[in-house]
């Protein structure tokens, strides 16, 4: 709960140095982790390696903001790797031309197209969860789980296991520039990056500048609460799914133009990292506590991290074994940081689960 | 007509590779006339081992088995050995004579040794390169690994400046390439355990442009690498006879089943790799 | 008798208590802090031996806090407790079961997926050759059930009870550690005066067994009943104590709040506006039981300015009702106008649009949203006042909770303040300014006195009055309190088992109240 | 949450149709799969087939009634997985010989040993999730999460990720016998299945008769009241840990032995299959609620399910597709089965998280 006081003030944020360090724990850990490397190998703090490692956490960020929406309402969402598979291999599918027997016609979709019918897919992945959760009150971990392995299943199907390939396109077709979202510059920055920025600003705005993010914050501290206040609870928890959905298929997209070819296998596990991500960043499971910078910092400790044991060469069997610790570490550091407010927050527990099982 | 089941096992089926391999030995069975049943156990010697049991339970004539594990695999062999049911290897071996029926495996060795000396001439003898391996269970990334050290060991200015771990995934490939790009700008090089990490690889060298001065060799021969190959941004693959012995495989079971005998002198039979530049 | 004197008296308690030696229990200069907060000043209390000590205070007076002190779930800053003479220090609640005290808590504390017997043998369980000897725990669940008599089934689980059983269980579990010293933290706060009476009867046999008894309630009257020895605790130091013979209500109330209070009368001078709030044949169905209602084809009209007060036992069914009018329960016959346009089938939102708000009956289940500070709460119902476009604005919401803040007068340092660190009767009125702020036409109270301090109830009551008066908002309350029919309602109407038996004007008397509402039977 | 009624009885339980018809869904999923495939495949519903299956549904079966004990408390535990193929590694390491430097000597510990010291092993890796969890207030996602990537990282250190083979040992060193775990049977019983009995017998027991048992149902439901009432729910909470790390160690042993050999990547993503199992088994994720006998059925529909559509022949990729459905199929009639009560459990899945996962 260091988030306590950021998320109490939402409204009030921005860069503000002070609260960033209240954050703590993730800023550190990252500092921490940069200063490590770059004293370990000459070429870790350079902007190009700086650059590229961004271009990777640019996938996991993605995530990891979708799946911090679902956090903060008390959910959480297993299926987004799954969800970065399909939406890459669908768009794929689509880049390779669409043949509808009937007319015998193939339709070669421009690729704005493609990418706009991949997130409407991202959507409805997500819009499966949200109505599995929201109405017919399935536990979003089960629900979420099953979507997991369907969105696999159904990715493998479509490709036959296969990988599509060179997804550059056709100038004669008109569908060229899919390889521009992983190639591209802009001033010098990865795309991904920008995109991963847009994402977080967008999110950011949203959770602190609309009436959504109350909601969002409201659904997640006190679903019955904010009910009654008027929130529309369930929609809300359908949209946060949704948005995670999205969220999973831009980063699909991110990925396969990244690679300029889409597998069905991609973003295995990928969900784990994603929620290591939002948790490091300091937001609860519990729901209603957290925020889109801590969330970032989270992504980028554990990109940088991992990337930083490559370039120094450390052997994957210890790169696994850091990661954990740290995931471990990042969070323990908090809730010793925090202990002090023990006392004060032990009775919320027993308050809410008695009060919520309350009849009548 | 319905000459029985045979249970074809083979890796991991959203590998080209694999795919080549589950494919090639279904179409023989099938126009043998037997029922063909493909599944992968991705590595896994569990799941490996359940189908094997489900292979014994279904009274399967024959098992293709492409094992997960040299070691690991034995265990499950032996199972259906037990219960009368032949097994035959193919693509990598069991590290135990006299189970299989036969071991139908390209030489992964002499195959690495074939693609070491290739990507020596494609980038001269002096070169600072990177090495990307396979998954560790599997110990084709061992066999390859060495194979590939064997031949450039004796070249002195050839210096590997990195090395790691991309699990044959694409994705991996692609992100562990760019990190040691980052370590080591000046690299000429790059031998990969298979085309999968290579293609990775490759995809980060044109995002980095440096592949017009990279060598890139692959592995196995699939498909997309030997497109890639044509389209010059590889400079070899290994081509792995998967769809011939695979082949082979099936028909030798086949013969087995009728007449009970292979027909081969010798449990090992090797298929040595070829190019594709 | 004069503040002064009382004081003296407070003093004689301070000092004598210990000599005298009829104390079984006695805390010496407690002190309790939580970070900043002092909820406890250097207190002395004494529990008498086989006697029944009462503790009043306002929400936030640090009764709760003592109790937790003197039953070791949390340990004191500093000061000493004293057991039958000599010093002991409770690590934990066990460590004080052992010694023969414990405690009834204010927050049910049970694990609603257990059933009864588990719940009463928590983590005491008797336990036999074969494991847990279930049997031996069932019986003497049945005759603590019969003690009580409350015909509830040890197999039960808890959460399938009424709020007012689940602390009868509460009740019962205290009593099965056969304790010398009981505190009961607000014991009645869920339970119907029939109910109230039983307890009653149980805690005098105990006094004639000689166990002593620290009781705590807001029901004024109703403690006055059993006390022997009363204190006052204003905000964390003792203000009072005097034996029963000595006090009244009115003392209680002088040492609590400071000055007299009365819960208003009904406002006057100006003339009832049109019917705001009109109910139509209203039926809730059961959950439970198939083919029964819990709110009856039930009928009422509320007009602009009019303060309606709904009386009734527990599980009269006043809570379903008025979730239903509220939206959060779907309507099952009958229809609901608000200034005559139809809302029966209009979402949470929309009602609250139209000006129809309810003030929920539990506020840490319904009303707050733990997560998120004071001010938020206030605002989360009135977003769209200061929403333009897309976007919130922060200096607008900041006046809206600028605005409640004063004029419920909530005591909290600013809106970023933590809702956890305000008292029960704080948090109430956060829930109300919240409803308050959408400015409603209509508002619905479920039991807006339920543990909060009799200072806050005449607030509360005050304001809702002020907003008849000068908005002309029509309010309708609900109340388990004959007190509190008495007070600011112009119409008090009587509810039992889903209908509505009774319906009187500003100048009924308790005594037609209970009787309507067949409580005087039950009693 | 169907076992409400289950559970709130669970002493008087038993053998007893009623309420096992009551548990629903698992019990019907298990009987409509075994129908469908027997009807599908001649050799599905054969004795030896059945044990067969039996015997893959043990490894699954072991983790889930470790998982059931965590969930219980309303925790989770992801690091099952890994614990298994730590375990199994860890055998095989000590089967291969221990050689002390120092006194040049090369201890062959006999199997008894072993698998004692395996589970020694299993138990403090759950010491330590339960330690994290209980005393430092790490959210156990968190905790679990982190120690699956140690615990993987560690056994592909122990190995370098290689495979032992040939555990069976050997005569002269007197610690052969290893085998005997995966490949003998009692009265025709494959010993896998003979230990998952003896452990789901031994853990229904501890639930439903002894005052463990109480502790675990009362931490799950409110652990503060619990706290309060005296039950010591910090120790609690160590103990289900512990016990769920041997129950996976206790399940690499009987893996490994039936693979004759022991690698490390062994039980990769097995802790979402155990998961699944469980709440297919009717238990709540926000603890209090479940049984064993539920989630014995849980493990084997998901177990008799995978296994079925590989006899019948059904693509790797449908697999995938089927099982997610499943899961969600499972749940979902339950929650509409109950939705009667959906008033009253509508909140719990909100708040009841926050007495178990609150970090602070
Ligand atoms: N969980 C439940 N299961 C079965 N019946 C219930 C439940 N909750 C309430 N009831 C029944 O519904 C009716 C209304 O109960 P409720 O407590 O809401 O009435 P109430 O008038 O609101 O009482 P109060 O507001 O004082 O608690 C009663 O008959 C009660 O027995
Ligand atoms: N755990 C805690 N952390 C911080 N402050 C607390 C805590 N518990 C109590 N307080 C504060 O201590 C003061 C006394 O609280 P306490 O609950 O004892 O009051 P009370 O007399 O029981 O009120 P009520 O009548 O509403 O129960 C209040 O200001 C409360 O906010
Ligand atoms: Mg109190
Ligand atoms: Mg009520």
């Amino acid at each position: 709960m260091s988030n306590n006081n950021s998320t109490a003030h939402q409204p009030s944020q921005g860069l503000d140095l002070g609260r960033l360090l209240l954050e703590g724990r993730a800023f550190f850990a990252l500092i921490a982790i940069i200063v490590i490397f770059s004293l370990l190998s000459p070429v870790y703090f350079t902007t190009s390696n700086l650059l590229t490692m961004s271009s990777h956490v640019a996938i996991f960020g993605l995530l990891s903001i979708g799946m911090l929406l679902v956090i903060l309402t008390g959910g959480i969402d297993l299926s987004v790797g799954s969800t970065l598979g399909l939406a890459g291999v669908f768009a794929g599918f689509l880049m390779q031309g669409v043949s509808f027997e009937v007319f015998g016609v193939v339709v070669y979709p421009p690729v704005w197209v493609v990418i706009i019918l991949t997130c409407a897919l991202g959507a409805f992945i997500g819009a499966v969860n949200g109505v599995l959760v929201a109405f017919f009150k399935v536990p979003a971990f089960v629900a979420t789980l099953g979507m997991l392995y369907v969105a696999r299943g159904v990715a493998l199907l479509m490709t036959d296991g296969l990988t599509y390939n060179n997804l550059g396109g056709d100038p004669a077709l008109g569908n060229t520039g899919f390889e521009w979202l992983g190639f591209n510059r802009l001033f010098g920055i990865p795309m991904g990056v920008l995109v991963l920025a847009a994402v977080a600003i967008l999110c950011m705005l949203a959770l602190n500048r609309t009436p959504f993010g109350r909601w969002v914050y409201s659904t997640g501290g006190n679903d019955r609460a904010a009910e009654l206040s008027g929130v529309p609870v369930k929609r809300v928890k359908v949209a946060v799914y949704v948005l995670s959905g999205v969220c999973a298929a831009l980063a699909g997209l991110v990925l396969s133009s990244q690679l300029t070819s889409a597998g069905p296998t991609a973003g295995t596990t990928y969900e784990l990292t994603a929620i290591a991500g939002v948790v490091i960043g300091g937001a609860a499971l519990t729901g209603g506590r957290g925020n889109v910078r801590g969330t970032l910092l989270g992504a980028f400790v554990i990109g940088f991290l991992s990337d930083g044991l490559v370039i120094i060469g450390v052997s994957a069997y210890w790169q696994t074994v850091f990661t954990g610790t740290v995931i471990v570490l990042a969070v323990l550091l908090n809730s010793i940081q925090y202990s002090g407010r023990k006392t004060k927050q032990a009775p919320s527990p027993s308050a809410s689960p008695q009060a919520v099982t309350n009849p009548s | 007509q319905d000459e029985g089941l045979i249970s074809i096992i083979v890796n991991d089926a959203s590998n080209p590779y694999w795919f080549t391999e589950g494919e090639v030995a279904r179409t023989t069975a099938e126009e043998l006339g037997y029922r063909a049943n493909v599944s992968s156990h991705v590595g896994d010697t569990n799941t490996e081992s359940n189908q094997v049991d489900t292979a014994i339970t279904n009274q399967a004539k024959a098992i293709i088995l492409d094992p997960a594990n040299a070691d690991g695999s034995i265990g499950a062999v032996r199972r259906a050995v037990d219960a009368g049911i032949p097994v035959f290897i193919v693509n990598a071996e069991i590290n135990q004579q006299g189970l299989a029926k036969a071991q139908f495996v390209s030489n992964n060795a002499q195959g690495a040794a074939l693609g070491a000396q290739q990507w020596i001439e494609s980038i001269g003898d002096g070169a600072r390169y990177v090495e990307l391996k396979g998954a560790p269970s599997d110990n084709n990334a061992a066999t390859r690994s060495n194979g590939y050290e064997t031949v450039l060991s004796q070249y002195p200015d050839l210096t590997k400046v990195g090395e790691d771990v991309a699990n044959w995934d694409r994705t991996q490939g692609y992100n562990r390439m760019q990190n040691m790009l980052q370590a080591n700008p000046d690299i000429q090089g790059v031998i990969s355990g298979n085309d999968e990490m290579a293609l990775g690889a490759i995809a980060a060298l044109k995002s980095a442009d440096r592949l017009d001065d990279v060598v890139v060799g692959g592995f196995d021969g699939s498909p997309d690498a030997v497109d890639a190959v044509k389209a010059g941004d590889m400079a070899y693959t290994v081509l792995q006879p998967v769809a011939i012995f695979a082949e082979e495989a099936v028909r030798v079971a086949d013969r087995y089943i009728t007449t009970g005998e292979t027909g081969l002198d010798s449990e090992k039979q090797l298929f040595d790799p070829r190019f594709i530049e | 008798m004069s503040t002064d004197q009382s004081q003296g008296v407070a003093t004689r308690s301070c000092t004598d208590e210990g000599q005298i030696g009829e104390a079984i229990l006695s805390a010496r200069q407690i002190a309790k802090s939580f970070g900043n907060v002092h909820a406890l000043k250097t207190v002395n209390f004494d529990i008498h031996r086989g006697q029944v000590t009462t503790l009043f205070g306002e929400n936030g007076a640090g009764k709760s806090t003592l109790m937790k002190i003197l039953s070791g779930v949390i340990q004191p800053s500093s000061g000493e407790i004293l057991l039958e003479g000599d010093p002991v220090h409770f690590a934990s609640t066990t460590e004080a079961q052992h010694r023969g005290i414990s405690i009834i808590h204010q927050e049910l504390s049970l694990a609603p997926n257990l059933n009864v017997r588990d719940n009463i043998f928590m983590g005491r369980e008797l336990v036999g050759a074969m494991g847990v000897d279930f049997a031996e725990e069932e019986r003497q669940t049945r005759l603590l059930m019969e003690d009580l008599d409350e015909p509830i089934d040890p197999l039960t689980p808890v959460e399938d009870l009424r709020l007012g059983q689940q602390q009868i269980v509460e009740i019962a579990r205290a009593l099965s550690t056969q304790s010398r010293i009981l505190i009961m933290d607000e014991p009645t706060s869920a339970l119907s005066a029939s109910e109230v009476e039983v307890l009653f009867r149980v805690i005098n046999d105990l006094k004639r067994r000689g166990v002593s008894i620290v009781y705590i309630s807001h029901h004024l009257e109703e403690a006055l009943q059993i006390t022997d020895h009363a204190v006052v605790l204003r905000d964390g130091s003792m203000t009072a104590y005097a034996p029963r013979q000595d006090i009244d209500l009115e003392w209680i109330v002088r040492h609590m709040v400071g000055e007299g209070f009365d819960l208003g009368s009904p406002p006057g001078g100006y003339a009832l506006g049109e019917v705001a709030l009109s109910l139509q044949q209203v039926c809730v169905p059961d959950p439970t039981i198939a083919e029964r209602y819990l709110v009856d084809h039930l009928s009422l009209e509320v007009r602009a300015g009019e303060i309606v007060c709904i009386y009734g036992l527990m599980g009269a069914g006043r809570t379903e009702l008025l979730e239903c009018a509220a939206g959060r329960l779907p309507i099952d016959g009958g229809q609901i106008f608000l200034e005559g346009q139809e809302v029966s089938r209009s979402s949470i939102a929309q009602r609250i649009e139209q000006g129809l708000v309810l003030v929920p009956e539990d506020r840490q289940r319904d009303g707050l949203v733990q997560t998120m500070p004071v001010g938020q709460n206030l605002s989360l119902a009135s977003i769209g006042a200061f929403t333009r476009g897309l976007f919130t604005s922060t200096s607008r919401e900041a006046q809206v909770i600028e605005d409640s803040i004063r004029s419920v007068h909530i005591k909290t340092d600013g809106g970023d303040a933590e809702i956890g660190s305000l008292s029960g009767g704080n948090q109430q009125k956060v829930v109300i300014g919240k409803m308050m702020a959408t400015h409603p036409k209509v508002v619905m109270l479920d039991e807006p006195s339920r543990g909060i301090d009799i200072g806050a109830k005449a607030e509360v009551f005050k304001l809702l009055a002020d907003n008849a008066q000068r908005h002309s908002l029509a309010v309708l309350y609900s109340t388990s309190e004959v007190g509190e029919c008495l007070s600011i309602a112009h119409r008090v109407l009587v509810m039992s088992r889903g209908r509505l038996v009774a319906e009187f004007g500003a100048d009924v008397t308790k005594e037609q109240i209970m009787a309507a509402s067949g409580e005087a039977a039950a009693a």
